[in-house]
């Protein structure tokens, strides 16, 4: 029913803008997935792990290169191949229901695990499941497994059911990753673990967490330097991936606090596709995953209407840093489970909602906006009473918009730009009830 | 005189509301929807204009009320005006079915076909007066749905004693009914006018006395041109109007507006309409602040009870009375639209009543309906119902109830003009916008 | 009609289990609660918490699968998005129309995302319920999983202790946990008994005894599956031409009863089921001596139901529990029922399917929801599968 | 001699067939097929069975073996009943011994179901409720647009730039459909279209069920609608690893009735061989 329109942006206006923050991305990114497809050659060990809950510096130390299958399934999506990849993995038996990350995995498995640069995947030598946020990570990697039929680890991160973290999840954690983790990173590896070894990323990668932080909060700005979803998704790249507790991470990060200060000290918005932003007309707090397969289409319906996202919830869930929490080299495998227990999606939705509420205060948003995922139970189950929540709170109005990670046949453009015009217009239309009031 | 027309072209329906420049209504006009949008944008305006003219008319003959009734005037000049368009349209019609009459399935059967469509087509000739007589009632008010439901009648009857197949006349019509609905509507509006008063004055002797003064007002209201000032047009399948982008709104919009204008206190609007049901939350100034619509999936919509009412060989309008004679519904919780029918089967075959079976049906309806406000944010005081299921009096007596039993006491309006609602906010908006051209700044 | 050693009939059973079913209110819980001032009901959702501890407090545990086909969900969609499965919704309309007005506590066991958010919804919704979202360990050394549970039994055990006024003692908990080894006998005896005269213990009837003993006194239960063995032993009835099944998936949101009488209608005897798991979670009596957290736990680690909501840490033992029910039952297949948009039954799925190929188990597999009301599609492809079994045994 | 019925109770039409079956040799002896319309379906069973009795100069008690499919369980008078994945398995290796796999396309199902020579299902799948590609759909687009049901093939076959409907809701596809016609879409490409999207949608499910080579036999209303056989024959030919023959028989839509028919007199001599003489009530 709904055409389509295909948003050709113009590689030469992307070509201009292109920081050094961009580049050093892209190049760390080529880097990484050359070193991964190149394994079998230089022999390196792989190991598979999920973003929340990622411990990266822990494999670091034992020399593994770091894969994320949902960071592919991530390239997949943007770079449209993942609609093939859900429809293969339907095709072998897998539910139209359940998450289209772990389908998008498994297809591209069943087509010859093809990175994005064009050659094939390494077999991992180990699957550390950090089992933080979300159940579905659980059978992801027991699916996994049954492919691959290696080492297998389980990391099991309690919930925060009770908004709290206690010493018996602390212990436990501490527990698995002395008695469980290490022992068999070590022994797939055959590197001994070394504790100075870590500490001395976990240093590298706080360092890296108080740039990003900066870059983050340089939103509660007017007009805001960035926009902290669609942006943001860019910025969290490295640290919530394979990088935290690098050198390139904290070179990363430094550039990109440093083009963001400077855009702050000039008063400029946020870059976007097409080139700098229009006037800020609305600015905008998000929960929830964006759309992958329809990114650009999607961010252009706020940069068209000068909406910016000053907040965002997803830009939180491979570690939530903005409340004070650092990896800390003083405490190294307690500073790890701590980091896993706060990750975004691992927090009750009590707790969700003081975080949204905060968010639309500091960062004085006009309103909460909700991309309610298909695939993310984690995410998406509860989120309308969030919003209900929240709007009640803050008084501000909310919207709900939904679509899929990378499935493309979730996303309707039509229905969501229907949803996000009618939005911004009433958010238009209490600004000018309340100055009328005034 | 300026107006403004809003027009909301409907998945089932097409329907105009012409504004004038004081934000009164002045016409109503609604066609069943077709292929060629444009046509029916076009006849839904037209029969708003039809409409507008009446209420000129009425204005301009309440002065000659002492020398006639004008209720009754008005009303068979109605009846005269829609006699002359449906003879109009059988004309074309017919036409059209002979010219279908050719090719290699009709070689051996072209001339019984001829004949038989002749037979066919004088009884609805000679009957048309008959539906248009006073306190006649309609299937519907639709060419289609008249000439189609009378042309199976005397087709059938036709065919058999002219012993020719029942389905080739009926396929006849089918391709015909297509090309004559999407034709868009010849001639001039004030000369049906002319023929239907002639008609009526050489008829009616009761105002032949007064046919003079008559003619002249009549005349003098013809004169009048409704300018069609500015237009806005909204609805389902927005992609595809035909109309330019600064002259489209969101059907969502236009609905919570045009539920605010008829009842000004409604803060909660449901619409059920042929495909699409949404639950839309307004402010006191009708701006909508929250909704919700299903998509990808039209159970539980309008075409649910047009399904049931094809499958039980029953009017569209006949459901609702027959539901209300059930005092147990059935428990129903799926409505979907395309398993409708092999639900009522299901359930005739286990020996529930059809009365039952309608009342689970109906109240299946409005959960679902009421699932989607629910999502939208729930019932406030007070509520607005629009769109064709409106009225449908069993959707609307469980509309009633479920409230009642979650939301307590709710006032709840209906508009005899409900169906209307978007094309209402629609001219509406049309009336902002020229008034936000005219002074320069946006409305 | 045969009858059993106190005289009653399945008939009669049935017809008190079924009341029990229908009853969307809880009457007789809420009857129990009156009976003595004092008395709490602590509410508990799939797949299982330990019902000894609440028992312990002398509190009633009530177990809330959902609303079933019978409840009109009118506030319950307004909390979720169409694609959430149905069991959060009918629970949250249990609760919103104050169906579960008296009830003290509740909950919300680690079994998926769905209910894990739950947890905090109920939180914000009912803000003077105790609710509690009860995790356990997805790692099975007594060392680590094993003192995180009896960690987080004991602040259950607290909490509920708070509730009551009073802690609750190690006599109290060994006293519990022998009342509910007889009642997880007795239901293990009526599974057994159904698996070898299917005929006799119809897939409905056991459901509806078993369903039972989430709203019931356990005690109660226990006479109620008494009774129900009884009477269903000595009453002789028609076996039908039905093949064996083995039913998976249906362990959180429950398929409608109309569902279950449709399989063996359209001939399939159903001789195995992970339907209402909390009932015979622990596959063997739990030891009575000693620290009764500490039992509970080993109990849990090592002696409990596979399900998708556990992590399976051996590749190889993944699904071998669905192939020895099937041996140990004598099915010639196993039936895949899983709720629409359950994401652990849906994921586990293709995983158990492997499985059982390779051990050259037939099996098919559909969805349903609590709702459902067109069975026809069910009868088709559980008939198909009957006569597939039925016309080719042997050949 | 083992005299058997079959009887077919589908949604929109009832089929009924009779069948002789002496030494392995299988005479069908006489067929009946009628639209339901609205009418009661266990009164016009009964109705079907006295038509092919006739048509075979029988009498009811001629008859050894009275077997249901489709929606036939209820039928009072029948000896068994068997399920119609199962009958239309059967069905398609009496219309071609050489078929692996049915597709049964009726008004409102469409069921993949791979079989093995005896007629044995191996692995089936049905089509979701959602799915806009039934003959339901079909026939109503087709009085939509004034077109006889004879007549779809025939366009379908002529078009030239086939337009995809996308949505899966059948009442949705309409509008669709009805978007196409304004957009001036001629009848043959939107009829193409919409045997094209059925037909991807049915090779969907025989390819997840593993039907790659041999014959596929489509049973079924719609086996007799030559533009969707067409257009599957052209979906199957663009897909890599798949080489299924698709034929249908002038006869596909008894295969249900047929195969229930022989599925009966097989139960019955099994039976019989046991001592076990079962009873038509
Ligand atoms: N006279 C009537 N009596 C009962 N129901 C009616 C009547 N007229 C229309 N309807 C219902 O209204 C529906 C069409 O509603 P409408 O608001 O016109 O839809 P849309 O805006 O999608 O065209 C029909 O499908 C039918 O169910
Ligand atoms: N000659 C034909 N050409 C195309 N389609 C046909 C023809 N005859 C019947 N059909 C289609 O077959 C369908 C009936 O198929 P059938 O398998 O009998 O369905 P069911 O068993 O559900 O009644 C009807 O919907 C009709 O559209
Ligand atoms: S369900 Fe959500 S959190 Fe879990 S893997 Fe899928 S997208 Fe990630
Ligand atoms: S076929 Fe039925 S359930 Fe499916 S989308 Fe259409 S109306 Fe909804
Ligand atoms: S049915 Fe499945 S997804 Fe839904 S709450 Fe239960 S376990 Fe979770």
């Amino acid at each position: 029913m709904t055409t389509t329109k295909i948003v050709t942006s113009k590689a030469v206006a992307k070509e201009a803008i292109k920081d050094a923050s961009m580049v050093k991305q892209k190049e760390m990114m080529a880097t990484h997935y050359n070193r991964l497809t190149s394994a079998a050659e230089t022999g390196d060990k792989v190991a598979a792990t999920f973003v929340p809950g990622n411990l990266n510096e822990l494999i670091m130390c034992f020399d593994f290169l770091n894969n994320l299958p949902e960071v592919n399934a991530i390239q997949n999506g943007l770079r449209r191949v993942s609609g093939s990849y859900v429809l293969e993995a339907e095709k072998l038996g897998h539910s139209e229901d359940v998450c289209t990350y772990v389908k998008s995995d498994i297809g591209m498995m069943a087509k010859g695990n093809i990175a994005p640069n064009g050659k094939k995947f390494p077999n991992p030598d180990v699957l550390l499941l950090s089992y933080t946020g979300c159940f579905t990570f659980m059978k992801w990697f027991e699916l996994l497994r049954e492919q691959y039929k290696c080492e297998t680890i389980m990391l099991h991160t309690p919930y925060m059911g009770d908004g709290k973290i206690t010493k018996n999840m602390i212990d436990y954690m501490m527990k698995q990753l002395k008695e469980e983790v290490i022992p068999t990173l070590e022994r797939v590896s055959g590197v001994k673990f070394d504790i100075d070894r870590l500490r001395e990323y976990l240093k590298k990668s706080s360092k890296a967490e108080d740039d990003l932080v900066r870059v983050l909060q340089c939103a509660k700005a007017k007009p805001s330097p960035i926009d902290a979803y669609f942006g943001g998704i860019y910025y969290i790249g490295p640290i919530f991936g394979a990088f935290r507790g690098t050198d390139d991470a904290i070179d990363y990060y430094r550039f990109l606090r440093e083009e963001v200060e400077d855009r702050l000290a000039k008063g400029q918005g946020p870059v976007t596709p097409d080139g700098d932003m229009g006037e800020e007309k609305y600015r905008l707090v998000v929960e929830g995953p964006p759309n992958y397969t329809s990114f650009r289409q999607f961010w252009k319906m706020f940069y068209d209407e000068g909406a910016v996202v000053v907040a965002s919830s997803y830009t939180k869930v491979g570690g939530v840093y903005d409340f004070g929490f650092r990896h800390d080299p003083a405490k190294p495998l307690e500073t790890l489970a701590e980091y896993c227990l706060g990750v975004y999606t691992n927090r009750s939705l009590p707790m969700r909602i003081d975080m949204l509420c905060n968010y639309i205060d500091e960062y004085q948003a006009d309103g909460l906006l909700i991309n309610s995922i298909k695939s993310c139970n984690s995410f998406s189950a509860g989120q309308l009473l969030m919003m209900r929540e929240v709007e009640k709170r803050t008084g501000k109005p909310a919207a709900f918009v939904e679509s899929d990670l990378v499935d493309p046949r979730y996303f309707s453009a039509a229905n969501i730009k229907n949803r996000l015009e009618s939005y911004f217009q009433m958010i238009e239309q209490k600004r000018a009830g309340a100055s009328a009031a005034a | 005189m300026k107006t403004f027309v809003g027009i909301d072209l409907g998945s089932t329906t097409t329907k105009a509301v012409l504004l004038d420049e004081g934000c009164k209504v002045i016409g109503h006009g609604i066609t069943n929807s077709r292929s060629n949008y444009a046509t029916a944008a076009r006849v839904a305006s037209q029969e708003a204009k039809v409409d507008g003219q009446f209420t000129l008319f009425r204005r301009a003959l309440t002065d000659a009320n002492k020398l006639i009734d004008l209720d009754t005037f008005l009303g068979v000049l109605e009846r005269a005006f829609r006699l002359e368009q449906f003879l109009e349209q059988l004309d074309d019609l017919e036409q059209t079915c002979l010219s279908q009459v050719r090719g290699e399935r009709f070689a051996k059967v072209a001339s019984g076909v001829n004949d038989a469509l002749g037979e066919v087509f004088r009884r609805l000739r000679e009957e048309a007066p008959a539906l248009y007589a006073p306190g006649a009632k309609r299937k519907s008010d639709f060419f289609r749905d008249i000439a189609g439901s009378r042309y199976h009648t005397h087709a059938e009857e036709v065919a058999r004693a002219a012993g020719l197949p029942y389905d080739l006349l009926l396929n006849v019509y089918d391709k015909s009914i297509i090309e004559v609905e999407n034709r868009p509507p010849a001639g001039e509006l004030s000369e049906k006018f002319r023929r239907a008063l002639g008609r009526m004055l050489a008829s009616e002797p009761s105002v032949k006395s007064a046919a003079a003064d008559i003619q002249k007002m009549i005349e003098d209201a013809l004169s009048v041109d409704l300018e069609e000032t500015y237009l806005v047009g909204t609805g389902y399948g927005r992609v595809t109007l035909p109309f330019s982008k600064e002259h489209i709104r969101s059907e969502i919009l236009c609905h919570g507006l045009g539920a605010h204008m008829m009842f000004p206190k409604t803060r909660t609007v449901l619409d059920i309409g042929g495909q699409d049901t949404k639950g839309i939350q307004v402010d006191e100034n009708g701006i909508v602040a929250n909704f919700q619509m299903n998509d990808r999936c039209a159970a539980g919509c309008g075409r649910y009870l047009g399904y049931i009412a094809d499958e039980m060989n029953m009017g569209l309008h006949e459901l609702g009375p027959l539901a209300m004679k059930s005092d147990r519904p059935a428990r129903i919780n799926s409505t979907c639209t395309v398993f409708a029918g092999a639900e009522l089967r299901d359930r005739l075959s286990l020996g529930e009543k059809r009365e039952d079976i309608l009342a689970g049906l109906h109240r299946a309806i409005i959960l679902r309906a009421i699932s989607i406000i629910s999502r939208s944010g729930g019932v406030t005081n007070e509520f607005t119902f629009t769109g064709g299921v409106a009225k449908n009096e069993a959707a609307v007596r469980e509309l009633r109830k479920v409230i009642k039993e979650n939301y307590g006491e709710v006032t709840i309006n209906i508009d005899p003009d409900s169906i209307y609602t978007g094309a209402l906010g629609a001219a509406e908006f049309a009336r902002r916008a020229h008034l936000g051209q005219a002074d320069g700044s946006e409305a | 009609m045969a009858t059993s050693l106190n005289g009653s009939k399945t008939t009669d059973v049935i017809a008190r289990a079924q009341a029990l079913f229908d009853d969307l209110s809880f009457t007789t819980a809420r009857h129990w609660k009156d009976a003595q001032p004092g008395r709490k009901v602590i509410g508990y959702m799939p797949i299982y918490v330990p019902r000894e501890i609440i028992h312990a407090a002398g509190f009633l545990p009530l177990g809330i699968v959902g609303g079933g086909d019978q409840l009109e969900v009118i506030h319950g969609d307004a909390y979720y998005q169409s694609y959430i499965c149905r069991i959060p919704r009918s629970t949250v309309e249990l609760g919103v129309s104050g169906r579960l007005d008296f009830v003290d506590g509740m909950l919300f066991p680690s079994i998926c995302d769905v209910i894990r958010n739950l947890s905090g919804m109920w939180k914000l919704m009912f803000p003077h319920v105790y609710s509690h979202y009860f995790d356990v360990p997805q790692n099975y050394r007594d060392d680590i999983g094993g003192n995180f549970y009896i960690n987080e039994l004991a602040e259950l055990r607290h909490d509920l202790g708070e509730l009551r006024g009073k802690p609750i003692t190690d006599d109290e908990l060994r006293h519990s946990i022998t009342v509910y080894n007889e009642n997880r006998r007795l239901v293990r005896d009526l599974y057994t008994f159904r698996a070898e005269r299917p005929w006799q213990a119809p897939a409905a009837e056991v459901y509806l005894v078993v369903r039972a003993g989430l709203v019931l006194p356990v005690e109660e239960h226990t006479a109620m599956l008494r009774d129900y063995l009884a009477a269903a032993r000595a009453e002789e009835r028609p076996m039908r031409d039905n093949c064996r099944i083995v039913l998976t998936g249906a362990f959180c949101e429950q398929p409608p009863l109309s569902l279950i009488k449709s399989l063996e209608l359209s001939g399939c005897y159903v001789v195995d089921d992970d339907l209402l798991l909390v009932t015979r979670w622990l596959t063997g009596d739990v030891a009575t001596e000693g620290d009764p957290l500490r039992n509970l736990s080993l109990a849990f680690l090592h002696h409990s139901e596979s399900t998708a909501a556990k992590y399976e840490p051996n590749q190889k033992e993944k699904g071998q529990h669905l192939v020895r029910a099937v041996k140990r039952t004598a099915a010639e297949g196993v039936i895949f029922a899983a709720p629409s948009f359950c994401d652990p039954a849906l994921l586990e799925r293709p995983m158990l399917q492997h499985v059982l190929k390779a051990a050259g188990i037939p099996y098919i597999a559909f969805k349903y929801a609590e709702n459902s009301g067109q069975m026809q599609p069910i009868r088709e492809q559980a008939g198909t599968f009957a006569d597939s079994i039925k016309l080719w045994s042997g050949a | 001699m083992t005299i058997a019925a079959g009887i077919d109770i589908g949604t929109s039409t009832i089929k009924t067939t009779l069948f002789n079956v002496e030494n392995g040799k299988e005479t069908w002896l006489s067929r009946y097929v009628m639209r339901i319309r609205q009418r009661d379906p266990m009164e016009l069973a009964r109705v079907a069975f006295d038509a092919v009795l006739e048509d075979a100069k029988l009498r009811p008690e001629d008859v050894h073996y009275v077997a249901t499919t489709g929606e036939g369980e209820s039928v009072p008078f029948h000896t068994g009943h068997f399920y119609s994945m199962t009958t239309h398995a059967r069905g398609a290796i009496y219309l071609d011994p050489a078929s692996r796999a049915a597709l049964d396309i009726g008004a409102l199902h469409g069921r993949a179901i791979s079989i093995d020579q005896r007629g044995k299902v191996l692995s089936y799948k049905m089509t979701s409720q959602c799915a806009s590609g039934s003959g339901q759909f079909l026939e109503n687009i087709a009085r939509y647009l004034g077109i006889a049901q004879e007549e779809i093939g025939v366009l379908s076959r002529q078009a030239d730039n086939p337009e995809v409907v996308s949505s899966i809701c059948a009442v949705l596809a309409e509008t669709d459909v009805i978007n196409m016609v304004s957009r001036g879409i001629t009848a043959p490409n939107i009829l193409k279209g919409i045997h094209l999207s059925m037909a991807a949608r049915l090779s969907k499910l025989l390819k997840s069920i593993g039907v790659v080579d041999g014959v596929v036999m489509v049973t079924g209303g719609l086996a007799l609608d030559h533009g969707l056989v067409a257009a599957l024959e052209e979906d199957i030919s663009h897909i890599k690893d798949m080489k299924t023959a698709v034929r249908s028989h002038p006869d596909s839509i008894y295969a249900g009735a047929i195969g229930a028919a022989l599925w009966g007199a097989f139960r019955y001599d099994k039976l019989a061989a046991l001592g076990n003489v079962p009873k038509a009530a």
